[in-house]
C-alpha cells in the first residue's frame, strides 16, 4: 500500500537562489520523482501559516520551502519566516498533523546535490507517513485563519501603537 | 580579413571584459541610456568570481549574486554581449576609437542553438575541465557551465573527433564545423578596460614543489573544491582522493616577493585563505588548518571582524614565510617556516595533506601591445589624474577593477561604478552635449550664494 | 465579451477567461520526455483554457509570432507557456505578448524543461503528467492575475548631495557633468573636506590641496551646481524621485541663518569621517604634549616652522619619534574601552597603516637625524604603490615592532631623563621580549569614525552597520547603495577609505544617482505591496513586518463615509518582499504578480483531477 | 631577562657592511632556507639581523650564530625583501671580530681599508727594512738563501712573530669566550668539560665539515676549494713555523723528495683556490660574491702573492739565480708577515680561528647547562654533529 503511494511535494524556491538551483539540476540531468513541483515565490515570507495548512487540505502531501536563507536579499525575512515555521510547526503538532511534511532548507543558485538530498529525503518521509489527513488539516487551516485577528491586537498594539 | 569602415558597427561603449566589473560597469552605462558592448575573451561572461564558491565577508554563495547581474546584462536592451571574443587592436581617432575583434568560431550557430545540451551528452570526448582547475571533465562540445550566459555549446576542436556524433543529437542543426575565425571592427566612442587579472603560475617558485606534487594547490582549484557543484562534490585532494586532515594556507606565495618580480601585496589572499579556512572547517570538521602568513590584511569593511571569527573558529594563524615545501611520502607535504613570533621551537617543519598557494594577482591583458594605454612598472594601467581614478592615459578610454591593480570584487565593483561615470561624462561632454539630449536645467528654487 | 480584469480577480469562476497554452518541443529536449500532443490535448479541458498548442520552437520568431497573433484572433487574455525556465524566456514571451497587445503581466511561465523533462528523463509518464499539473497551476494564476504597469513616480530630476569632500564634490562633480544639477552642501565655510588636512596623498605625492582645488573649482565653475556652504539638512522626508528636505544655512542675502526647503530627486551621502579622538589618557593623549596624533603630526610637516634638517616641535629637537598603530583601531574587548559613543571600534580603519608609513617616510628622509619607531599588530600596505612605502620606511631605517592587540604598547613619562616619553611594548618580532625606547614624540595613529549625518540617518532610517558606518545593501555588489531606494553612499560614509577609494565609491554613487535621474518619472517594478482598500480593517499587524521605513504607514481616511485606519503602500519605499502579506487578517494587503489568492490558485490547479493517470 | 632595545644606538653594522639589514621584514624565509641553521638551534639568520636591527649589542656580542653561517648564499637568494640575510650576517662576522678584538685594530681596518693597506704596507716596510739591514752576506756565485737570511735567525723571527699572533688571538678568544659563556659564569664551568671539547676545535678547524651541508651547490666544491686553501695555509704554517729548518735549506733536493712535493702542494692548494675566488668576486654572479669588502679583496690578494713569491723563491733558487733569489724571498716576507699579522689577529684570516671556536663553545656552553638548549635565539644545539 505505501508502495504505490506516491506523495505530492510542493517546492516553494526562491526566485533569487532556489529556482535556479532546481534548474541548475535538471541542467546537470540529475532525476528526482515528477512528484515534485516548483512554485517560484519572491520569498517565502509572504506565506501566512494557513496557506501551507490550506495546501495540505487540497492534498498536498508536503512542502518544501527552498529559501535562501543567509543570502536573502531582503532585510529580515529569513527570520520571520524561520520564526514563521517554529509556530507552524508547533501548530501541527498541536493538531497532529506530522511536522516531518513541511521542511525549511537554504538552497543555493548552484546547490544541486543539497536540492536533490532535500527532496530525497521528503519524499521518502512522506512515502511511510501516506496520504496527509486533509480534514485534519483544514480544521487547523481555519484556526490559523482565525488565529490571525487576536494576534492582530498585539501587533497594532506593538507596531502602530504610537 | 578585416571589414571595411562601411560594415562597422558604432557603440557608444566598448568595454573589454565580461567579468563582475565590466558588468557592473556595463549596467550603469547602459543605465545611464548609453549603447554598450561587453567583449569577454570566455564562452561566458561573469568572470572569476561566478567560478567562486562563496565570497568573504559575507559568505555569500557566490554564483547566487553573481547570475543575478549576469542576467541583467543579457536582458537589457541597450546591453550586446560578445563572448569569446579577442580584442586585436585599438586605435583612438577623431570619430572615436576603432576596435578590432576576432570572433573565435564555437563551431555552433549561436543563432540556432538553444542550449538544450544534447550535443554534449551525445560527444563521446572528455578533457579535463580548465573551469574546473583541470579537475572535472569537460565534453568536447560543451555548454561552458551550469549558470553560463550564453548557455550555448561551444566545440573544442582540439579535442573534438569530428565523429559527427553531436551533429546527429543537435535538434537544430546548429553545428558548424567548417566555422572561421570572424573579424570584426567596431568604432567606440568610449573603451573601458575591466579585464581584470590572473595568477601567476603555481610552479613560479620552485621551491613550493608545486610541478612536483598535486596536491600544492591553487586557491582557484580550492574554489572549485569547496563550490557545492564542484568536481567532486567534496573536498577531497587532488593526487590520491584522500579527505585532507591538515590543510596549510601559504600567504604571499607569489605577492610581496621581489625574487619572483611581484613586489606589491595582491590585496585579496589574506581575506580569500580566511574564508576557505572557514568553509573547509564546516566541511572538514576536524580538519587541522593553518595560515602561514606574514600581516594579514584584513582592511576592507567587516574584514577584520571575519579575521576574528576565523581565529575563534580555530584556524591557526601562524606569522612566517613559509620558505620551502618539500613531497614527503603519501603524497604529504612539508612546509618549512620559522615560527617568527615563537621564541622557543620555532622552527618548523610542519607536514599537510594539501597545501594551498596565494598565488600573486597579474593582469590578465596587456593592451599597451595594442594601444597607447600606458601601464605602470608592475603591468597594471596607469591612472594619472588623482582626481579621476579611472581614466586612463589616453582620452575616451577608462579601466576599473584589476586592470588597474589587485583588487577584491567591492573595490572593482566602486571602481566600475565610477568607469561608467567617468565613461558617461565623456560622452556626454563629447557627443551628447552637442545633441539633443541635453536636459532642461531646473531652476535652483533656494537661493544660494556661489561659494568662491 | 467582458474580460476586465477587475472583474475576473473578483470571480473565482475563470469560465470567461480566454487562456491561450503553448507548450514548447525544445526540438525534443521536452517531447521526447514529455508527451507534449497528450499535454496540450489535456490542457484544453482545464476551465478558461481556449487554446492549447504545441509548437517545436516557441522562443523562435515564428514561434513567438504564433502568440501574438492568437491573442489577436482568438481574442485571448491570458497566456501561459510552458518551455524552458523562466530565467531564459520569461521576459522574450512578454514582448511577444506585448505584441499582442495584452498586458506583459497577463502572462505566465511554466518550467518543464529544466524542471520536468530534463529532470525525469527515465520518468516519462510522470513527466507528462507533472507537465500537466504545472501548467493547471499556471493557468490557476493567470486567471487571477491583473494588468500591472510599472510604477512611475514623479521624479525630481535633482540631486542632493550632502558633504563638500572629495566625495561630496566629485560626486557632484560627475552629475553636473552629465547635465544633471546638483545641490551641494557643506557644514562648513569652504569645501575640500578632510583634504585640508592632508599633506602628500599616497602613492602618488600629489598633493592634496591641489587635487582639493581641481575638484572644487571643477563644482564652482560649473553651473549646474549649486553650493551651500554653512548649511545643514534640518528635516528630510520622501523617497526617490521626491524627497523633501529643509536646510538651514547662513545663505541668502541677508546672511542670516535661514531655512529653506525643496525637493531632490536623489540624495547622495558624502558626509566622511571623523578621525578618531583618543581618550583622554590614552597612550598620554593630553596628558602630554609630545604625544599627537597622526592627523596633528601631518600638520606639524606642512608646518613652516617644524624645523629644517631637524624636526622641531614646541620649541624642542624631535630626535625620536615611536608611531603606534591602530589607536580607536581592531579594539578588543576586554583590552579597550568602548568610546563615548558606546562602541568599540574593532574594525581596522584601511588607511591608517599606509599614513603611518607615508608619514615615517618624510621624517626619515627630511630629518635624518630622527629616529623613527613604529609599533604595529600587522602591516597593510594592501593598495597599489602602498607596499613600496612599507619597503622605502625599512630602507630609510625605520624600526618596527610588532604587537599583539592583547599586549597593546604603554606609553609613560620619563620624569626628566633625556627623552621625556617612553614606550614600552612585547615585541613579538623579538620573540615576546620587552622593548623600551625613549623618545622625544609619540604619534598615535588613529582611525576613522563615522562622520556626522545624524538628522538624515534618523529622519530617513538610514541603517547602519555595526561599525557605525552607514550600511550598503550589499558588502560586495552594491556597495554605494543603501537599503532607502535613491539615497547613495559616497567615500567614508560608508567605511573606511583613501582618497582613490574615495573618488571611485564618488563615482559609482553618482552614476547610480544619474541613472535614477535619467528619466522623466521614476520607474519602478510593479512587484510591490498593496492594499485592498475594500478590505483594510487597519489592524496594523502589516506594519510591525515591514522592515523598510516609511514603506508602510497607517493614515487615516473615510471608507463609505466613514472614518477608518487603513495601510498604506509607499511604492517608493517598497522592496515586495511580502512579509507584511502573511499577516493580514483579512488578506488586504498582497503582493502584486504574486498575490496569495494567486498561489491558493496555483495550489488547487496542481491539485485538480484533469488527467487521467496513465497517457500515451 | 628582557632585552633591552637600545634606542640612544644603533649598531654600527653598515661600516662592516651590513647596508641592507634594515630593509628586513623579519619573515623568516632565510632562517629556514638555510641548511644549517636547524641543526645550529636555528637563530640565524633572522633572529641575528633582529638584534642588529633592535640594536642589542650585548646579545649579539654573546651569540655564536654568525660563525655558525658558512656563506652560501641561499638565504639572500630567496629573500622577498632582497634585504641580503648572508651579507649581513658576514658583517656582524665583521663586527664580533671587531668586538673581540681589544686593540681596535680589526674595527678599524674593517672600517677603513686604507687604515688596512697602510699598516700592511707598514709591516712590510719594516720586513724590508729589516733585511736590508740585518740580512747576512750575499753569496752570489750560487744560492746560500741560509747565508743571506740564516734559518735560526728567520725561524727565530718567526717564533717572535708566532708568539705575538697567538697572543692577540688567544686574548681575543678569550674574549669572545667570556662574552659567549656569560662573563664571569664561564669560571664555574668544569675545565673538564673544556678539555672535553678540545676534540671539536680540531676536528673542525681542520675539515669545517659543517661547510658540506651548506648551500645548494652539489657535492660541496666550495667546500672542497676551501678544505683546499685550508690545507695549503695549514701546510705552509707548518712548513714554515716547525719545520723551517727541513724547508729552507741550500740543498737542492729531488723533484720527488717530500720536502719539495709538499711545498708544491701548499703553494697550488692556496694558488688555486685564491686566484678562483678572486675571479668569482670579479664576476659577481653568485649571491655571495656580488658584496666584496676592501677586506676580502686585501685578504685574498696577500694570500695569492704570498703563495706566488713562495714559489718564485723557490723557482729562481732551483735555476740557480741568486740575486732574484734573494730579492724575491725579502718581498716574499715582506708580503707573508704583514698578512700574517695584521690578517690573522685583525683581519679576515681570525675567522680561522673563531669558527671552529664557535662551534667549540657551542659544545662548552651546552654540556654546561644542558636545560638552557633551548635558550634564546642561541646556538647551543648539536653542532658536534
Amino acid at each position: 500500500m505505501a508502495d504505490s503511494f506516491v506523495p505530492k511535494i510542493l517546492v516553494l524556491a526562491t526566485e533569487a537562489c532556489a529556482y535556479p538551483g532546481a534548474d541548475a539540476v535538471g541542467k546537470a540531468h540529475l532525476e528526482y520523482g515528477a512528484n515534485i513541483y516548483v512554485f517560484r515565490v519572491p520569498s517565502p515570507v509572504l506565506f501566512p501559516e494557513d496557506f501551507y495548512l490550506r495546501g495540505y487540505a487540497r492534498g498536498i502531501d508536503g512542502i518544501l520551502i527552498a529559501a535562501c536563507g543567509s543570502d536573502c536579499p531582503y532585510r529580515g525575512a529569513y527570520d520571520r519566516l524561520a520564526a514563521r515555521m517554529d509556530r507552524l510547526t508547533s501548530r501541527m503538532k498541536v493538531g497532529g498533523l506530522e511536522i516531518a511534511r513541511l521542511r525549511l532548507t537554504a538552497i543555493c543558485t548552484v546547490c544541486i546535490k543539497a536540492y536533490l538530498k532535500e527532496v530525497g529525503q521528503l519524499d521518502e518521509a512522506l512515502r511511510r507517513l501516506g496520504p496527509v489527513n486533509r480534514a485534519g488539516a483544514g480544521r487547523l487551516e481555519l484556526a490559523a485563519r482565525a488565529d490571525l485577528r487576536p494576534v492582530q491586537q498585539d501587533h497594532a498594539a506593538g507596531g502602530a501603537g504610537k | 580579413m578585416i571589414a571595411n569602415a562601411n560594415t562597422q558597427r558604432h557603440v557608444d561603449v566598448l568595454i573589454i571584459g565580461g567579468g563582475i566589473g565590466g558588468l557592473q560597469a556595463a549596467l550603469d552605462l547602459a543605465d545611464q541610456g548609453y549603447q554598450v558592448l561587453v567583449v569577454e575573451r570566455r564562452p561566458s561572461i561573469g568572470g572569476r568570481m561566478i567560478l567562486l564558491s562563496k565570497v568573504f565577508p559575507t559568505l555569500d554563495c557566490a554564483s547566487c549574486i553573481t547570475t543575478p547581474k549576469m542576467a541583467a546584462a543579457a536582458h537589457h536592451e541597450n546591453i550586446e554581449l560578445l563572448t569569446y571574443t579577442e580584442v586585436n587592436s585599438m586605435t583612438p581617432g577623431p570619430d572615436g576609437h576603432m576596435v578590432v575583434l576576432t570572433r573565435k568560431p564555437t563551431y555552433v550557430n549561436t543563432d540556432k542553438c538553444i542550449g538544450c545540451r544534447m550535443c554534449e551528452y551525445a560527444c563521446a570526448t572528455e578533457y579535463p575541465d580548465p573551469l574546473e582547475e583541470g579537475l572535472g571533465s569537460a565534453r568536447a562540445i560543451s555548454v561552458a557551465f551550469t549558470n553560463a550566459i550564453p548557455q550555448k555549446a561551444l566545440l573544442n576542436p582540439d579535442y573534438c573527433l569530428a565523429c559527427g556524433l553531436c551533429l546527429r543529437a543537435c535538434p537544430t542543426d546548429a553545428i558548424e564545423f567548417d566555422q572561421q575565425p570572424r573579424k570584426e571592427t567596431i568604432r567606440a566612442d568610449a573603451v573601458l578596460i575591466a579585464s581584470g587579472f590572473e595568477l601567476n603560475a603555481l610552479t613560479l617558485k620552485p621551491q613550493y614543489s608545486a610541478a612536483q606534487s598535486r596536491n600544492v594547490i591553487s586557491p582557484l582549484t580550492l574554489e572549485r573544491l569547496l563550490a557545492p557543484h564542484g568536481p567532486y562534490g567534496r573536498v577531497l585532494r587532488p593526487s590520491d582522493g584522500k579527505i585532507p586532515g591538515s590543510i596549510a594556507f601559504v600567504q604571499c606565495a607569489g605577492s610581496r616577493d621581489q625574487t619572483i618580480g611581484v613586489p606589491y601585496c595582491s590585496r585579496v589572499c589574506c581575506m580569500y585563505a580566511i574564508k576557505q579556512a572557514m568553509l573547509l572547517s564546516g566541511a572538514l570538521p576536524t580538519a587541522d588548518i593553518t595560515i602561514y602568513y606574514m600581516d594579514i590584511r584584513a582592511f576592507g569593511k567587516g574584514h577584520e571582524q571575519f579575521y576574528q571569527n576565523a581565529k575563534a573558529m580555530g584556524i591557526n594563524f601562524i606569522r612566517g614565510k613559509v620558505s620551502r615545501i618539500d613531497p614527503v611520502d603519501h603524497d604529504d607535504l612539508l612546509v618549512h617556516v620559522e615560527l617568527t613570533e615563537e621564541p622557543e621551537n620555532f622552527l618548523r617543519k610542519q607536514r599537510h595533506d594539501l597545501v594551498v598557494l596565494a598565488q600573486g594577482m597579474i593582469p590578465q591583458w596587456n593592451p599597451s601591445e595594442i594601444s597607447p594605454v600606458r601601464l605602470g612598472p608592475d603591468g597594471f594601467v596607469v591612472t594619472p589624474d588623482p582626481a579621476s581614478p579611472c581614466a586612463t592615459n589616453v582620452p575616451g578610454i577608462f579601466v576599473a577593477g584589476v586592470a588597474a591593480g589587485p583588487k577584491d570584487i567591492a573595490d572593482s565593483i566602486a571602481e566600475a561604478g565610477a568607469a561608467a561615470m567617468e565613461a558617461g561624462a565623456y560622452l556626454y561632454r563629447h557627443h551628447v552635449a552637442d545633441m539633443h539630449k541635453r536636459p532642461q536645467t531646473v531652476a535652483l528654487d533656494v537661493a544660494g550664494n556661489r561659494a568662491g | 465579451m467582458d474580460t476586465s480584469p477587475e472583474k475576473i480577480s473578483d470571480s473565482s469562476d475563470s469560465g470567461k477567461l480566454r487562456v491561450g497554452v503553448y507548450i514548447c518541443r525544445c526540438g525534443g529536449n521536452i517531447s521526447d520526455v514529455v508527451n507534449t500532443e497528450h499535454v496540450a490535448g489535456i490542457c484544453r479541458r482545464i476551465p478558461g483554457v481556449a487554446v492549447s498548442k504545441v509548437h517545436t520552437f516557441l522562443c523562435s520568431d515564428p514561434g513567438q509570432q504564433t502568440i501574438s497573433d492568437d491573442i489577436r484572433r482568438e481574442n485571448l487574455d491570458r497566456v501561459v507557456v510552458a518551455s524552458c525556465s523562466p530565467f531564459l524566456h520569461e521576459l522574450t514571451f512578454r514582448g511577444a505578448v506585448q505584441r499582442g497587445k495584452m498586458n506583459q503581466y497577463l502572462y505566465e511561465h511554466v518550467n518543464i524543461r529544466e524542471q520536468c523533462s530534463w529532470a525525469h528523463k527515465h520518468d516519462p509518464h510522470g513527466a507528462t503528467a507533472k507537465a500537466i499539473a504545472l501548467i493547471s497551476a499556471a493557468v490557476g494564476k493567470v486567471s487571477r492575475s491583473v494588468p500591472l504597469e510599472k510604477i512611475r513616480l514623479p521624479n525630481h530630476r535633482r540631486a542632493l548631495v550632502v558633504g563638500g569632500g572629495p566625495a561630496g564634490m566629485k560626486a557632484a562633480a560627475d552629475l553636473a557633468a552629465c547635465g544633471i544639477p546638483v545641490l551641494l552642501l557643506e557644514r562648513s565655510d569652504r569645501l575640500g573636506g578632510k583634504l585640508h588636512t592632508l599633506n602628500r596623498l599616497f602613492p602618488t605625492a600629489d598633493a592634496a590641496v591641489e587635487l582639493a582645488h581641481k575638484l572644487a573649482s571643477q563644482v564652482m565653475s560649473h553651473p549646474l551646481v549649486e553650493i551651500l556652504l554653512k548649511s545643514q539638512v534640518v528635516k528630510v522626508s520622501g523617497f526617490i524621485g521626491n524627497f523633501e528636505v529643509a536646510i538651514r544655512g547662513d545663505f541668502g542675502p541677508s546672511g542670516r541663518t535661514t531655512d529653506v526647503r525643496t525637493t531632490v530627486g536623489v540624495m547622495v551621502m558624502a558626509t566622511g569621517y571623523r578621525p578618531y579622538v583618543p581618550a583622554d589618557g590614552e597612550f598620554m593623549y593630553r596628558r602630554h604634549p609630545a604625544v599627537v596624533t597622526t592627523v596633528d603630526f601631518n600638520d606639524l610637516l606642512t608646518r613652516r616652522d617644524c624645523g629644517e634638517g631637524t624636526l622641531m616641535f614646541d620649541g624642542r629637537p624631535i630626535r625620536s619619534i615611536a608611531f603606534i598603530h591602530c589607536v580607536g583601531s581592531r579594539q578588543v574587548d576586554g583590552v579597550h574601552t568602548p568610546g563615548p559613543d558606546g562602541r568599540l571600534h574593532a574594525y581596522g580603519s584601511r588607511v591608517c597603516c599606509t599614513t603611518v608609513l607615508h608619514q615615517a617616510l618624510q621624517v626619515r628622509r627630511r630629518f635624518p637625524g630622527t629616529r623613527v619607531y613604529d609599533l604595529h599588530q600587522d602591516i597593510r600596505t594592501y593598495g597599489r604603490g602602498h607596499e613600496e612605502y612599507y619597503t622605502d620606511a625599512a630602507r630609510a631605517g625605520v624600526v618596527f615592532f610588532r604587537y599583539h592587540s592583547a599586549e597593546p604598547p604603554r606609553v609613560t613619562g620619563t620624569n626628566g631623563a633625556k627623552s621625556p616619553l617612553r614606550v614600552s611594548v612585547k615585541d613579538y618580532l623579538s620573540w615576546g621580549e620587552e622593548m623600551n625606547m625613549e623618545v622625544d614624540m609619540v604619534v598615535l595613529a588613529v582611525g576613522m569614525t563615522p562622520g556626522p549625518c545624524e538628522t538624515i540617518v534618523e529622519q530617513l532610517k538610514l541603517p547602519r552597520g555595526e561599525d557605525g558606518f552607514l550600511q550598503e545593501i550589499h558588502p560586495k555588489l552594491r556597495p554605494v547603495e543603501i537599503s532607502v531606494n535613491g539615497v547613495l553612499l559616497a567615500g567614508t560614509a560608508q567605511a573606511p577609505m583613501n582618497i582613490q577609494e574615495t573618488l571611485a565609491a564618488a563615482g559609482a554613487a553618482a552614476v547610480k544617482a544619474r541613472a535614477m535621474l535619467s528619466k522623466e518619472q521614476v520607474e519602478l517594478n510593479p512587484y510591490v505591496a498593496e492594499v485592498d482598500t475594500r478590505l483594510c480593517e487597519g489592524s496594523g499587524a502589516c506594519l510591525a513586518q515591514c522592515d523598510y521605513a516609511g514603506a508602510l504607514t497607517m493614515t487615516q481616511t473615510r471608507r463609505d463615509g466613514h472614518a477608518v485606519r487603513m495601510a498604506l503602500v509607499n511604492p517608493g519605499l517598497c522592496v515586495g518582499c511580502g512579509a507584511c502579506v502573511a499577516v493580514c487578517p483579512t488578506r488586504a494587503i498582497n503582493l502584486n504578480g504574486w498575490r496569495l489568492d494567486q498561489y491558493d490558485a496555483m495550489v488547487d490547479g496542481l491539485v485538480r483531477d484533469i488527467a487521467p493517470s496513465a497517457v500515451n | 631577562m628582557a632585552g633591552k632595545f637600545n634606542s640612544n644606538r644603533r649598531l654600527a653594522i653598515a661600516e662592516f657592511g651590513g647596508k641592507d639589514v634594515d630593509l628586513c621584514m623579519n619573515c623568516g624565509t632565510c632562517t629556514t632556507i638555510c641548511p644549517l641553521s636547524e641543526d645550529s638551534g636555528g637563530g640565524f639568520p633572522r633572529r641575528v639581523i633582529r638584534l642588529i636591527q633592535t640594536g642589542r649589542e650585548s646579545k649579539l656580542m654573546e651569540s655564536l650564530d654568525p660563525w655558525l653561517c658558512y656563506y652560501c648564499g641561499d638565504c639572500t637568494t630567496n629573500c622577498p625583501r632582497r634585504a641580503n640575510p648572508a651579507e649581513t650576517m658576514m658583517a656582524a662576522r665583521r663586527y664580533l671580530t671587531a668586538r673581540y678584538d681589544w686593540t681596535g685594530l680589526a674595527g678599524l681596518f674593517y672600517k677603513s681599508a686604507l687604515a688596512e693597506i697602510v699598516a700592511i704596507l707598514a709591516v712590510g716596510l719594516f720586513v724590508t727594512l729589516l733585511f736590508v739591514s740585518l740580512h747576512g752576506p750575499v753569496v752570489l756565485q750560487r744560492v746560500e738563501l741560509n747565508t743571506f737570511a740564516p734559518v735560526h735567525w728567520v725561524e727565530f723571527g718567526d717564533w717572535i712573530m708566532a708568539a705575538v699572533l697567538s697572543f692577540f688571538l688567544l686574548t681575543n678568544a678569550l674574549r669572545m669566550a667570556w662574552w659567549v659563556l656569560g662573563g664571569k659564569k664561564m669560571l664555574r664551568i668544569s675545565p673538564l668539560l673544556y678539555l672535553r671539547q678540545v676534540p671539536v676545535f680540531f676536528e673542525h678547524l681542520f675539515t669545517q665539515k659543517r661547510w658540506r651541508k651548506c648551500g645548494s651547490e652539489p657535492g660541496g666544491v666550495r667546500w672542497l676549494k676551501h678544505l683546499l686553501l685550508v690545507s695549503g695555509y695549514l701546510s705552509m704554517l707548518t712548513l714554515v713555523l716547525i719545520l723551517l729548518r727541513w724547508f729552507q735549506t741550500d740543498k737542492i733536493y729531488p723533484f720527488y723528495y717530500p720536502q719539495r712535493l709538499w711545498g708544491y702542494y701548499a703553494t697550488l692548494a692556496i694558488l688555486y683556490p685564491t686566484a678562483d675566488f678572486m675571479i668569482s668576486r670579479g664576476r659577481k654572479k653568485e649571491p655571495i660574491h656580488l658584496f666584496s669588502a676592501a677586506s676580502d679583496w686585501i685578504f685574498l690578494v696577500m694570500l695569492f702573492l704570498t703563495a706566488l713569491t713562495g714559489i718564485m723563491v723557490n723557482i729562481f733558487r732551483v735555476n740557480g739565480l741568486p740575486v732574484a733569489t734573494y730579492v724575491i724571498y725579502v718581498i716574499h716576507l715582506s708580503i707573508a708577515v704583514p698578512m700574517l699579522v695584521v690578517e690573522v689577529p685583525f683581519g679576515k684570516w681570525s675567522h680561522i680561528m673563531y669558527r671552529p671556536l664557535a662551534i667549540y663553545l657551542a659544545g662548552v656552553k651546552r654540556a654546561a647547562a644542558p636545560a638552557a638548549g633551548k635558550s634564546t635565539g642561541q646556538a647551543a644545539a648539536a653542532v658536534a654533529a
